[in-house]
């Protein structure tokens, strides 16, 4: 019931004795994420949270046997943590650093093609939960509830705001997957749809894009060749004015790509029901 | 980080690529004095803007008489937004050919594009739309740089062979740019031919990734104080927030760039103007929120404000605090809502409620209500 | 009756405008082997020996459809030679060239990771020929003759040495193979032996190592699995002074690695005869 | 080509490597001078070569007369067939810890090799046998160089995680000795950490890839004289041919590694003695030819000269002119059998022919004709 993640993954928390990275880790471990250990280098052999601190990520998979990890450690250093994670075997890397710079991301994203297990979840996203189970990241678990809803999204908040609006509404998430609003990232809007589309207890799918870069017209793309899944998309940003820079470089318009119009545009083509607010979402659900 | 022109030719410089003779004027009698030692001279308007010849911005000087005037009409002119704080002088080029060349991050491809033509001076984007083989494209492995054999696959691409060798190494000095300088876009367009065959940066943009800064500091240092733009994403800047001027009365201040577009959508569709915007980031704190918000209540045409915070790594009892104070140390009567969700909620309400702001219920009713508030004020 | 070349092969030469690279085309072509072009950037369109010049090996792939090329450009230019022939999509390429830089023969091991379907001879080496069909390199066809003996070596003379000898013992070769003195370079012993070992016209094995790495150990540790080859091996080099600096790196000692008399141990571990000069060999193999 | 120490820490202290102040000297008086400017000094002698301790060419001096003899003893010995041309003197170090730290090919993996070990200052391959874990190794990839995270877990395996950071960004600086002078060895040991906590270079081993000396001119125009040693490979490397010194009468060439290597065992296994070989490489031209003869011919003890040519690249015809051509220009009275085959064997023979030289059958014919030719010479 869920994509990615669920109770039984062995999770480590790169940063873990870091102040996030140890806020988050205990909020992880209270919804029940399997938390194996974590890594700070100097603090090997030490105990953090009721869990082992290993120096590098290899200690750490080597010890427990860990598959995913979260990253909390600061944007200078982010993008050797993902490069870290990869090397060591682990295959499912949620990086939630903001402000990682863009060519290191470049470089990461050619690094890991050497690692085609590996799965890399943002940077820059509020990583994924799949309620009543486990989670990488941030998303409150509040919020959540479980049951077939599919979410995925490049938007934190948004994120929280939809998935809260489907709890109340009693529909229940399978996995909700915040990919990040970074122009270079890892999983794409069409890697999870695709995820989704494999889980058959998915049977509802809400996508939250965004204006800049065309990654939820290939979704779209996608979800024209037909889908099994009941879907909304929502963009952000139709009313944003053009050129102007919104905070994250996923957010500049670059020529007639990438507008709220053209994603729209797709997603109706490929029979996809576009809501104009997110308020909205939940009614277009049932 | 948007350099100016003559900053960015400074950086190309000192990667190893000719530049033309040139001076920066900050006083018509600089630019006079530029004349006397450069002679004839291209007066340019120095914005990080394209379309500034459009505008008026640049103007040809052959005597100090006519580099002073130009440089007394063109420093102080605003040029979409930007104040034009200097001009640069630079020395007339013997143009034999002009070719395009420029470096950006391709976001769909997760990669460095490197573009050549052999039709540069025109607008680029036009040449693509019209004549999209006349641009030849080159994928740069980012750990490799573009390899010898690549590059000379994209100078026969662009039936450039005949300045095969002189191109190909200009290319590789203009690429360090990338590894060396965090750029996200290194454009000289025109590159110049020049009638005795060299090959000079005409003009040159420069864009240098904000969040790579820290490795960079010579850069901000050195070009950071020069740029007068909008004053008050300026002031932003200054307290490292991301904000953006608008034209309407409410102002916004959300987290995640999604929410804050997010916001702008809602506020306009219950028949808001936003004036402005702030976002505030994922784990922001209380002190970060007073700062935005003491910005966007910089602009006098601000009459109502909205903060839509939802929180992940942003904790609502923060986020509250900060509210609280940046109100009473601004001491702001303008009609204020706060929506609130997330990690620590109940902690954000209770501290707003202590101090008498009462706080929105979801991002929808949030938004009609500070339109309601907004033009109730405006019209009381 | 050959591995990698026959007669069918479309094959290019990089270089074929230059004084070397012309003469041994004129050389390969007398020989039948099917040059379908060459290149030389600057003399694209025009013609040499016959055959269409292209600037780029891509041009010349896709004009020519060539599968194999033979570099002889100059040492400075050769590390790119090979890099762009395997980016242009062949699977054949064999270097002349000597004297390359071995950080640029790692760089180029490294960038072949992502070429897994191309296979590089050399670089410093004769180039290999299928006797009566086609060669690439420089091993003269005159003292080679078409049979049913495999022929792998280092050294480019001696492999000339050896099958003059076996030519004029009646013995023909299916393919002779230089793989080169260099102490990185592409195909190895063990590479070529296993080609040998699944052409069922090769039915004899002749190798020729010399002192320095461990190539012909790895070789051997193949053959002592099993072999149907009657194999013969020979290491040039036991009487060399040790630590002494032998013309190519790849004569150099390191430690106890890598001796003749390490290397001639393994052979006879593997149940292979051991030649004690190249004029010993055609008695032993037949 | 093998860098001296003083060279080599030069260049490591062109990458920022810090080193101890050092200074050379060519006479005893300039030793005595850099006592009086460094205080307590190592007087050490230059030579490509290990174990020059071992053989009395590293002295300690506390004044300016020990400096001066200990100079006057180094300056000119013979350490390991080098003839010491100079001296440096460094100043001591006040030494904490010594730390084994180097960069070379590992032919086998076809790749670098970087080993740093907690148990520098004493002989690192003894270190290898005795206790192979005590030395972690990384393989950096050629395009990325060394990374943050292998860095970091190289220095945990070598159990040196108090001094990660110093320690990983010297090894960071060293690693460019690779990509930017193509360094085959770069080599610090002892890489000592003082007292105080400062890491510096106590030693330093640096070799250039001969192959890639086109890229380093000024390496080459800096340091390639220093040296003396054998002043036949001396003469050789000016010529640019591969040439090697040994103890017996016959000289030998040959074309390729291989072929003089299975000459040298012919003529061993013939009962002879190479005194020298030169290997005169592919595409060999006549005036190499004559150039590796004249070479092999500077050495009085040769008796004797064997070619032993197979030509693939090298044509006959041409070895044979330069074989004529050398012989008569050197007025070469001593046996001498020349064995060719392969590319234009015919035209080379006849050439020989023509001039008086008879051309041997195979490589094992020719060497016991040349063993047999020498003796007799030798008794005659």
């Amino acid at each position: 019931m869920s994509i990615l993640l669920d109770r039984d993954t062995k999770v480590i928390v790169q940063g873990i004795t870091g102040r996030e990275g140890g806020f988050h880790t205990e909020q992880m471990q209270s919804l029940g994420t399997n938390v194996v250990g974590g890594t700070s280098p100097g603090k090997g052999g030490t105990t953090h949270l009721g869990v082992p601190v290993f120096n590098t990520v290899a200690d750490a998979v080597q010890e427990t046997g860990a598959t995913a990890t979260g990253i909390f450690v600061p944007a200078p250093f982010a993008a050797d943590a993902i490069m870290e994670a990869a090397a060591a075997g682990i295959t499912l890397i949620v990086c939630i650093t903001e402000g990682i710079p863009i060519q290191d991301m470049i470089r990461v994203k050619d690094f890991l093609r050497g690692y085609p297990q590996a799965r890399l979840i943002g940077a820059n996203c509020p990583g994924l939960i799949t309620p009543g189970q486990a989670k990488i990241g941030i998303i409150p678990q509040r919020i959540t509830s479980s049951g077939h809803v599919g979410l995925v999204s490049r938007s934190g908040t948004l994120t929280y705001e939809v998935a809260s609006a489907l709890s109340a509404a009693g529909m229940g998430q399978s996995t909700i997957v915040g990919i990040g609003g970074d122009p270079v990232l890892g999983l794409t809007f069409r890697d999870v749809v695709e995820l989704f589309e494999k889980d058959h207890d998915t049977t509802h799918l809400v996508l939250i894009g965004e204006i800049g870069g065309s990654d939820e017209e290939h979704a779209a793309e996608l979800l024209a060749k037909g889908t099994r899944l009941k879907a909304v998309a929502f963009i952000s940003g139709r009313t944003a004015p053009e050129g102007k820079r919104m905070g994250h470089a996923g957010a500049i318009i670059s020529g007639n790509r990438g507008t709220a119009k053209s994603k729209e545009e797709a997603f109706h083509k490929a029979g996809v029901q576009v809501a104009e607010t997110t308020d909205d979402i939940v009614g277009m659900l049932s | 980080m948007k350099l100016l022109e003559y900053q960015a030719k400074e950086v190309l410089a000192s990667l190893g690529i000719a530049i033309p003779p040139g001076m920066v004027a900050r006083t018509p009698e600089e630019a006079a004095q530029a004349f006397e030692k450069l002679g004839p001279i291209a007066v340019k308007a120095q914005v990080p803007v394209g379309g500034r010849g459009k505008a008026g911005g640049i103007k040809l000087a052959k005597s100090a008489d006519e580099a002073r005037h130009a440089a007394e009409q063109i420093i102080g002119m605003d040029i979409k937004g930007f104040k034009v704080p200097l001009v640069y002088c630079e020395a007339a080029l013997d143009i034999g050919r002009e070719i395009y060349l420029g470096f950006t991050v391709d976001r769909d491809a997760r990669a460095n594009i490197l573009m050549l033509s052999a039709k540069g001076g025109m607008e680029i984007e036009q040449v693509a739309e019209e004549s999209p083989d006349s641009i030849a494209r080159l994928y740069p492995n980012p750990w490799r740089g573009p390899l010898d054999f690549e590059l000379t696959q994209l100078v026969y691409d662009a039936e450039l062979a005949d300045i095969a060798r002189p191109l190909s190494s200009l290319i590789r000095k203009l690429y360090r740019a990338i590894p060396d300088y965090d750029a996200l876009t290194a454009e000289i367009n025109p590159l110049v031919v020049t009638r005795s065959g060299d090959v000079i940066a005409g003009d040159a943009k420069l864009e240098i990734d904000d969040n790579a800064m820290w490795r960079h500091k010579h850069l901000e240092e050195r070009y950071g104080s020069v740029l007068e733009g909008d004053p008050y994403e300026v002031e932003a800047k200054k307290r490292h927030l991301t904000y953006v001027s608008l034209d309407g009365d409410i102002g916004i201040i959300g987290n995640g760039a999604g929410l804050c577009m997010g916001t702008l959508d809602l506020v306009q569709r219950a028949g808001g103007k936003p004036a402005n915007f702030c976002d505030i980031g994922g784990g922001a704190k209380a002190e970060v929120v007073e700062n935005a918000l003491a910005v966007i209540l910089m602009n006098p045409k601000v009459k109502g404000v909205l903060i839509n915070v939802f929180g992940g790594i942003t904790r609502g009892d923060e986020v509250a605090r900060g509210v609280v104070t940046a109100r009473d140390n601004l001491n702001m009567k303008l009609p204020l809502v706060v929506r609130m969700s997330g990690t620590n909620e109940e902690e954000g309400r209770e501290i707003l409620e202590q101090h008498g702001i009462e706080p929105g219920v979801s991002g929808w009713e949030a938004a009609k209500k500070i339109v309601e508030l907004t033009k109730a004020g405006a019209t009381a």
